[in-house]
């Protein structure tokens, strides 16, 4: 079964092993040791590792499309952000006559903008089987037809990369606008429960830190069970030869579809769960900056490994964390420097590091490593 | 400081148009011109209308000087002495001034000490006609037309007299046109239905605003005839507004294109995705800000001169990033637009941390403000005709400079073959420098133009980056006049579209426009074909 | 295969866990200093507006030790940069709250910034003061509004253009977000139903955020504005589109005397970033001008140009709010005698300060100020003259008497009502702040 | 030489895994029939009315100076590029200008390109079975397992090419000739009947050489397959040539073999004195 082939990997039992134990002691420390315990994880932190955790999450997505497929996606924040819209949608749903105006089905932000009834897009996302199931298919339908129109003409390259930024472009401009019903510029927010957790306590928090490491492990399995599989290597090979695989007699624009469209349910996944985490969802999650940072995230991390992305994406936002508390003016000029740096020294990333001071290692296991264990 | 040229004839027009007896004798008297002043210093706007006017009837000679400073908010009192004075600049904590009654040098005062004679809308209108029938009695023909047309709306019963004396008397044609309409459309106000004759054909808003309120009348005739003569007028200027529209649309098209051409040279020749262009564009835009700052009082030379500084500044910043930067990512454009990226932030930082977060003020220059007048309905506003021109001729001087210069050849040269261009002798390291720094350097001279536009601020450069990318890869890489062809169009589009979907709209529907486009046509509007394309 | 990646992403896990823990409280002690939480952006878009209003407070916290602090403990100012992005506000207020555990926050500036964080500070009880004019319809019992509401600038601006200027036709511009959205349907609602203004007298139009070609929009405006009758513009034009739309409208040759333009959202500040000779005559409707003529405000104007080391530094009315409301904080730490929230929560209701234009500024039960309502024309140096005045202060309402949905809301943040959005036609408290006020009194 | 006939086995136990397309029909005239093509570029003809027919079974060489537009015949073939006029015919029933390169490469037309173009990140075997004939649908190729026949038969074509130790190994270190044939190698997984090759000889040294041209003559024959070989090299040309059609300008200038060609006058011309200008593509 492809699906259960990267558990025989290494890495990915080791990638699990690591994260499944982080999970573990993070919920160890924050709920079994007491508040003034020097090694006490508060829900503060637990919250904050759960946003980095969905935005690996979305790392490893756009890793998937960057890395092996060689398209260079400046649009992923815009899934991302349509995964985080629906999920938006949902909460605020939930909120019901709890708002400020009482109104039993409209949110605040259309009764005071006149709305009289739900425009028929927020239909059904009081139902949370609707709103999880259109936290995938937004994205992947934005991602089905732009895909089909883009790859079906060919446009690769630059030209994908600049019309991909179009479409994250236009689309932040379209929820900026009041009149689309999503809240404009104030987006979605004032969010109560999930399911009928508590949004605010503690627990629940918790409990969305550990479903989002899932979420990733998921994810993380998912996108190496492509990688690993036959599929994934027609990606590769798409990557590095796109003419070449077209006269083996592969459709070229349909794997590139598959990959693209599963890349982008992955990011809407990951923006389903990060807004929960941060309470609010506003259309600068469509900036083309933000997806020119996750980027970015993959670069550090080591384009062409899904644990690198990982790691990339958690450094950088941590590294976010701190700058923006300890010295917030130096924080673009660290981010700014980071690109220059990490794409014309270390082009390979964090992950391209180790795999360099452990090249021996690696070679050594190559060699006992025969084919029918890698492919069986 | 202008001086008053016909100083008798005015002051009994407007004896006239108050009504009053006028004061003969010319007063030079500290004592008259201190209680002149004085009556103005009350906070009833009334009782200031009513100062004003015995400041027109008194005959001083200094009254307009008065009214001028008046209008400019410079006439000041001194808290605790009650001198008048006229404040000379009025930016920071200490003013120079000018003693109001004298015009000698006053020194300094604090702002805390002195007292603004504030005045409001209504009164700067009446301070407005008082100096425009001033100015009807300039030799200056400008001045006069421009006098003359101010005037129209605000004729009133005590001024037809005068007026019509003067209509008599004037030169110009046009002056007289003006005057006779301001005649006209107070005999309309008054209900006068021959009025309208004079005014039909009349492009003028004010005129039109005269009409509208016409056909509101309680007469049923002057309505009707009103609005027959507006019909008219209507349709004369949805001609206007189609070319308005059109020039609104080469004017936007003009910026996008000055914005792009730039990146058109860096992104299009040497497949570098320079995603700092934006920044480099800003770098222009405060040099024209460092150069204004350099020659106070001048902003029109600073202007001019910023041009060649704002060329050199960029084209510096863009051989340090070529240097810097690019030179290490040969052949890996998408990682020359991270790269570059990060470039783009630490440029943006730079400039709020060394210069501030704050927009910073550049200043039109006189000849750059205001509008050209076409006719009466159609003016087109001068600073973005002058960016159109600027950017035409930034375009020529490219083209010469790729077509016509042994820059250009082996610009053309080692993009279509590296390798053979350096086996003839070409240095394509130099090539590339020299090619980076022009198209930096012409993202300076966009910065330039657009200081005439919009902010300087340190967010400058990333509101122009992603729409030049557009107009870029619309326009087909590696082909000036496509970008040319491109910006404009889409600057058109967005102009046409823009009325009837709204500014939001427009832009979306602009950048499906692109996004599809692209899809049919994968290269551009004007696209490089052969082989040496798919590289 | 590669065996050190557990050891080093261990090693990281720990790193980075210890790093946030070292953060982690210590409970406060008496002669601990009184944390002030600082939530101005430093970066990004904003940091044009808030980071002279982050140097605000801290001016205003330096002068209060200066004095001996506050209750004998000094005062610290605890920065943080939300950069412009707005779900890191509400991460950044978390940290305030829980790992700094500030005894109030000064913040803000955008409605969305200050949406996304109402929820943290209500879930942990902190204290917000937030000192920029803004929709309205919010009443929070942990936030206080010291910046205006719509009928503390919007609707005495209309006033005034109808009573003194005799305006008729009408043109509300705006940036396409909440605030001008939610004034300009307050202000629709009020020229309808107050002064019987026709539909077609009234042009609404909205542009996208940092909006740069005016050219159409101004073009019809002008074209709006040649009816015959007196027309005005009510703009509510945010930051960076102002500075081409006033371009625009004097290249094309509207000046304050044809069209005046009444805005909002334009001060000294955004002033001093613009050439400012073709505006003179167009107006804006504040709480405070730096113009305004009282020892109190020079005395703040050099303080705060000692502050920065600016000569030309300029000061504006966010920053007076936050004079206000960083007295009025003071104030009632003093009158409570504690920082503790709740206590200075209800000793500040009442509490009345001195303001910058010879005033005083009260705290309202609906945690909205009372401010007088200045009407300035724009002059040739970047300031305003102060051409009209309200006669005497007024309260700011937190619920629009114009607005269907609000009309009969009312906030009162006293015993025993303590509702935000009390409906008195109902008799009950809205919404979920009824279950919140009932898990409180459990 | 023995893959042939393991290729002749094989092909019996692969059926069922090649797509469903209908087979060339050889049956009324040549496997492949170019007629009247032209294709212009920025207004420079790069193939200018070509006519051109090969047999089934036929291997053809086809020489020229820079820029006679052979490489564009083959991009016009493969249905990289479109020409402006023209009909192009594999067989008498399959329009090629109708279909794009993954439909056409399923047809049965295998590619060599000038420059060898081979996945550089993938080990060779993997390169090798990615050419290999297979169901190339999405799913399919997502659930596709490794089984002992495809590992075979991979084995095979490693051992015809000379590749078998170094398999595992990244393709990207392989030497220009180690290339060349791991690029023949995928020609050879894919089964095609109709294999357009694009100077295989470069790079390569004199025993490679020989091999290579063992190989492509063992390739073509009657109900095998026809092989169009572009080549520079004019030792190699002869030491494999049967026809020989020498194209100038987009056209054909003569045809016939080796030696009734390299008498021709008008060749002659073409290659000694040709104008330079010309020769830039």
């Amino acid at each position: 079964m492809w699906l259960t082939r990267p558990f025989r990997e290494r890495s990915t039992q080791l990638f699990l092993g690591v994260l499944l134990a982080a999970l573990a002691i993070v919920t160890f420390l924050n709920l079994a040791l007491p508040a003034d315990n020097p090694l006490h994880v508060s829900t503060y932190t637990v919250t904050l590792l759960g946003k980095y955790l969905s935005y690996a999450l979305l790392a490893v997505a756009v890793d998937l499309v960057w890395g092996y497929l060689g398209i260079l996606s400046l649009g992923h924040g815009a899934f991302f952000a349509l995964g985080g819209y629906a999920m938006g949608m949902y909460l605020m749903r939930q909120i019901g006559d709890r708002g400020t105006y009482g109104d039993p089905v409209l949110p605040d932000f259309m009764v005071f903008l006149d709305w009289d009834s739900l425009p028929w897009y927020w239909l059904g996302f009081d139902m949370p089987w609707f709103a999880f199931l259109m936290v995938m298919l937004a994205p992947g339908l934005l991602a089905l037809v732009f895909g089909f129109l883009a790859f079906r003409s060919r446009v690769t390259g630059v030209y994908l990369s600049i019309i991909t930024q179009a479409m994250t472009f236009a689309l932040m401009l379209a929820f900026f606008r009041n009149e689309m019903g999503f809240g404009g510029n104030n987006g979605l927010t004032d969010f109560r429960e999930l399911l009928n957790f508590d949004l605010r306590s503690d627990a629940t928090r918790l409990g969305l830190f550990i479903a989002t490491g899932i979420a990733l492990a998921l994810g993380y399995v998912i996108c190496r069970a492509i990688v690993a599989s036959k599929l994934g290597r027609v990606s590769v090979a798409t990557r590095d030869a796109e003419a070449r695989t077209r006269f083996l007699g592969y459709r070229v624009e349909r794997f590139q579809l598959f990959v693209f469209v599963v890349s982008a349910m992955l990011a809407g996944v990951a923006g389903a769960l990060y807004v929960p985490q941060v309470g609010i969802i506003n259309p600068s999650e469509f900036s083309p900056i933000f997806s020119i940072e996750i980027v970015l995230w993959v670069a550090l991390g080591g384009r062409g490994t899904l644990y690198g992305a990982v790691i990339g994406a958690i450094l950088v936002n941590y590294a976010k964390t701190v700058f923006t508390g300890a010295m917030p003016d130096a924080w673009l000029f660290a981010l700014g420097g980071l690109f220059v740096l990490v794409t014309v020294f270390l082009p390979k990333g964090i992950a391209g590091l180790l795999a360099y001071r452990f090249k021996r290692d690696r070679q050594a296991s190559r060699s006992h490593d025969s084919p029918k264990e890698a492919a069986a | 400081m202008r001086m008053i040229r016909s100083f008798v004839p005015g002051l009994l027009l407007l004896c006239l148009l108050f009504g009053l007896v006028p004061v003969v004798q010319a007063q030079e008297d500290e004592a008259a011109g201190q209680a002149l002043l004085e009556a103005l210093a009350v906070s009833s706007y009334e009782a200031k209308s009513e100062a004003i006017e015995s400041i027109i009837t008194s005959g001083d000679e200094r009254s307009r000087r008065w009214l001028e400073e008046l209008l400019g908010g410079k006439l000041q009192r001194h808290k605790e002495t009650g001198r008048f004075v006229i404040v000379l600049e009025n930016r920071g904590r200490n003013w120079p001034v000018i003693d109001a009654l004298s015009f000698e040098d006053a020194g300094e005062m604090s702002r805390r000490d002195l007292d603004r004679i504030g005045i409001n809308n209504a009164l700067r209108g009446q301070l407005q006609s008082a100096l425009a029938v001033l100015d009807l009695y300039t030799d200056d023909v400008d001045d006069r037309r421009d006098a003359a047309r101010e005037l129209l709306g605000s004729v009133d019963a005590a001024m037809v007299e005068p007026l019509r004396e003067l209509v008599g008397s004037e030169d110009d044609a046009e002056v007289r046109r003006l005057l006779e309409q301001g005649l006209a459309i107070h005999r309309l106000n008054e209900g006068d239905i021959d009025a309208i004759a004079e005014l039909e054909g009349s492009l003028n808003s004010r005129v039109r605003a005269a009409l509208n309120s016409a056909t509101r009348s309680d007469n049923p005739l002057v309505a009707d005839a009103a609005s027959a003569a507006l019909l008219d007028i209507e349709q004369k200027l949805r001609i206007n507004s189609g070319l308005e529209t059109l020039y609104f649309g080469l004017s936007l098209g003009s910026v996008l294109v000055l914005a792009a051409i730039g990146l058109a040279i860096t992104f299009g020749v040497m497949g570098v995705i320079n995603m700092a262009h934006g920044e480099l564009i800003m770098l222009g835009a405060y040099t024209t800000w460092g150069m204004q700052q350099m020659l106070p009082g001048q902003p029109g030379l600073a202007l001019v001169l910023a041009i060649p500084a704002g060329f050199v500044v960029s084209a510096l910043a863009g051989i340090a990033i070529e240097r810097g930067v690019i030179q290490f990512l040969k052949g890996r454009p998408l990682e020359t637009l991270l790269a570059t990226f990060g470039v783009s932030l630490i440029l943006q930082q730079l400039v709020r941390t060394v210069i501030s977060p704050l927009n910073r003020t550049v200043v039109s220059p006189e000849w750059m403000s205001g509008s050209l007048m076409i006719n009466e309905g159609l003016s087109l506003t001068l600073n973005r005709l002058f960016v159109l021109g600027f950017a035409l001729v930034v375009f020529a001087c490219l083209m010469l400079v790729m077509r016509r210069t042994r820059l250009g050849l082996e610009v053309r040269a080692v993009t279509q073959n590296r390798a053979m261009a350096r086996a003839m002798g070409i240095r394509a390291t130099r090539v590339d420098i020299m090619t980076f720094a022009l198209g930096s350097g012409v993202a300076g001279l966009a910065g330039v133009a657009l200081s005439q536009l919009t902010n300087v601020g340190p967010n400058l450069g990333q509101n122009y980056i992603i729409d030049s990318f557009m107009v870029v890869v619309f326009g087909g890489v590696g082909n000036l006049w496509g970008t040319l062809v491109a910006g404009l169009s889409l600057g058109v589009i967005n102009q046409v579209l823009e009325p009837w979907v709204g500014a939001v709209l427009a832009k979306i529907v602009v950048l499906v426009f692109i996004i599809l486009f692209i899809q049919k046509r994968p290269r551009g509007l004007f696209p490089q074909k052969g082989r040496a394309a798919e590289g | 295969m590669i065996p050190t990646i557990p050891a080093l992403s261990y090693r990281w896990l720990a790193a980075s866990l210890l790093s946030l823990g070292v953060a982690a409280p210590a409970l406060a002690q008496e002669d601990d200093p009184i944390k002030v939480g600082i939530l101005h952006s430093l970066s990004g878009t904003m940091a044009i507006s808030e980071s002279t209003l982050k140097d605000t407070v801290e001016m205003l916290i330096e002068q209060q030790n200066e004095k001996g602090g506050l209750l004998g403990r000094q005062l610290e100012a605890v920065v943080v940069d939300p950069a412009s992005d707005w779900p890191l506000f509400a991460e950044k207020a978390r940290e305030l709250l829980s790992q700094e555990e500030v005894d109030v926050i000064f913040g803000n500036w955008t409605s969305v910034s200050r949406k996304s964080v109402l929820p943290v500070v209500e879930e942990l009880n902190g204290l917000l003061f937030y000192p920029v004019q803004y929709e309205g319809e919010e009443s929070s019992e942990n936030v206080f509004y010291t910046g205006a509401a719509p009928n503390q600038q919007a609707i005495p601006a209309v006033n005034y253009l109808m009573n003194n200027v005799g305006v008729e036709r009408w043109v509300l511009a705006g940036t396409d977000y909440v605030y001008p959205r939610t004034t300009n349907k307050i202000l629709e609602a009020y020229l309808r139903d107050e002064f019987g203004v026709a539909e077609e007298d009234i042009m609404v139009n909205y542009t996208p955020f940092g909006h740069s070609d005016w050219q159409n929009i101004v073009s019809e405006i002008k074209q709006f504005g040649s009816e015959g009758k007196k027309t005005a513009v009510v703009s509510t034009i945010n930051g960076d589109a102002n500075v081409p739309f006033y371009r625009e409208l004097g290249n094309q040759g509207i000046n304050a005397a044809d069209i005046p333009v009444v805005a909002f959202s334009v001060g000294e500040q955004e002033l001093s970033g613009i050439d400012t000779a073709p505006l003179v005559g167009h107006l804006a409707a504040w709480n405070y001008f730096m113009s305004v003529d009282t020892d109190a405000n020079y005395d703040f104007i050099d303080a705060w140009i000692e502050h920065t080391g600016d000569e030309m530094s300029v000061t504006n009315d966010p920053m007076e709010a936050h004079y206000i409301g960083f007295n009025m904080w003071a104030e009632a730490v003093r009158k409570a005698g504690t920082t503790e929230v709740d206590e200075v929560k209800d000793a500040i209701i009442g509490v009345s300060v001195p303001n910058l234009s010879g005033g005083y500024a009260a705290m309202m039960p609906n945690h909205h100020i009372t401010k007088p309502v200045l009407i300035g024309e724009i002059q040739d140096n970047g300031q305003f003259s102060i051409v009209w005045e309200t006669p005497s202060t007024v309260a700011g309402d937190a619920w629009s008497d114009y607005l269907e949905g609000s009309r009969d809301l009312i906030s009162d943040w006293r015993k025993p009502l303590e509702c935000g959005n009390f409906n008195v036609v109902e008799g009950s408290c809205g919404g979920g702040q009824a279950e919140a006020a009932e898990a409180e009194t459990d | 030489m023995s893959f042939l006939s393991s290729l002749a086995d094989r092909d019996r136990v692969f059926d069922f895994l090649v797509p469903a397309t209908s087979p060339v029909d050889v049956r009324h005239g040549p496997i492949l029939y170019l007629d009247d093509v032209t294709v212009t570029f920025d207004g420079f003809r790069a193939i200018d009315n070509l006519n051109l027919t090969i047999d089934d079974g036929e291997l053809r060489c086809i020489i020229g100076p820079n820029g006679a537009g052979k490489t564009t015949m083959m991009d016009i073939i493969t249905g990289k590029t479109r020409p402006d006029t023209g009909s192009v015919w594999f067989g008498s029933r399959h329009n090629l200008l109708a279909m794009n390169e993954p439909d056409i490469a399923s047809l049965g037309i295998g590619r060599k390109f000038q420059k060898p173009t081979v996945f550089e990140a993938l080990s060779v075997f993997e390169n090798l079975e990615l050419a290999m004939a297979a169901d190339k649908r999405i799913l399919p190729t997502l659930t596709a397992r490794m089984t002992g026949e495809i590992r075979d038969r991979i084995e095979e074509v490693l051992e015809t090419i000379g590749l078998t130790e170094l398999r595992h190994g990244p393709a990207g270190i392989l030497s220009h000739g180690q290339k060349q044939w791991l690029e023949i190698g995928m020609l050879l997984m894919q089964r095609p009947r109709l294999l357009l090759v694009d100077e295989p000889v470069a790079g390569m040294t004199g025993q490679e050489m020989e091999r290579t041209a063992e190989l492509l003559t063992g390739l073509a024959g009657k109900g095998k397959q026809s092989v169009v070989v572009v080549e520079h090299d004019m030792g190699f040309v002869r030491s494999i040539a049967r026809t020989v059609t020498v194209l100038h300008q987009g056209r054909v200038l003569a045809e016939g073999s080796m030696d009734q060609v390299a008498s021709d006058p008008k060749v002659i011309e073409v290659y000694l004195g040709a104008d330079p200008d010309e020769e830039v593509a």
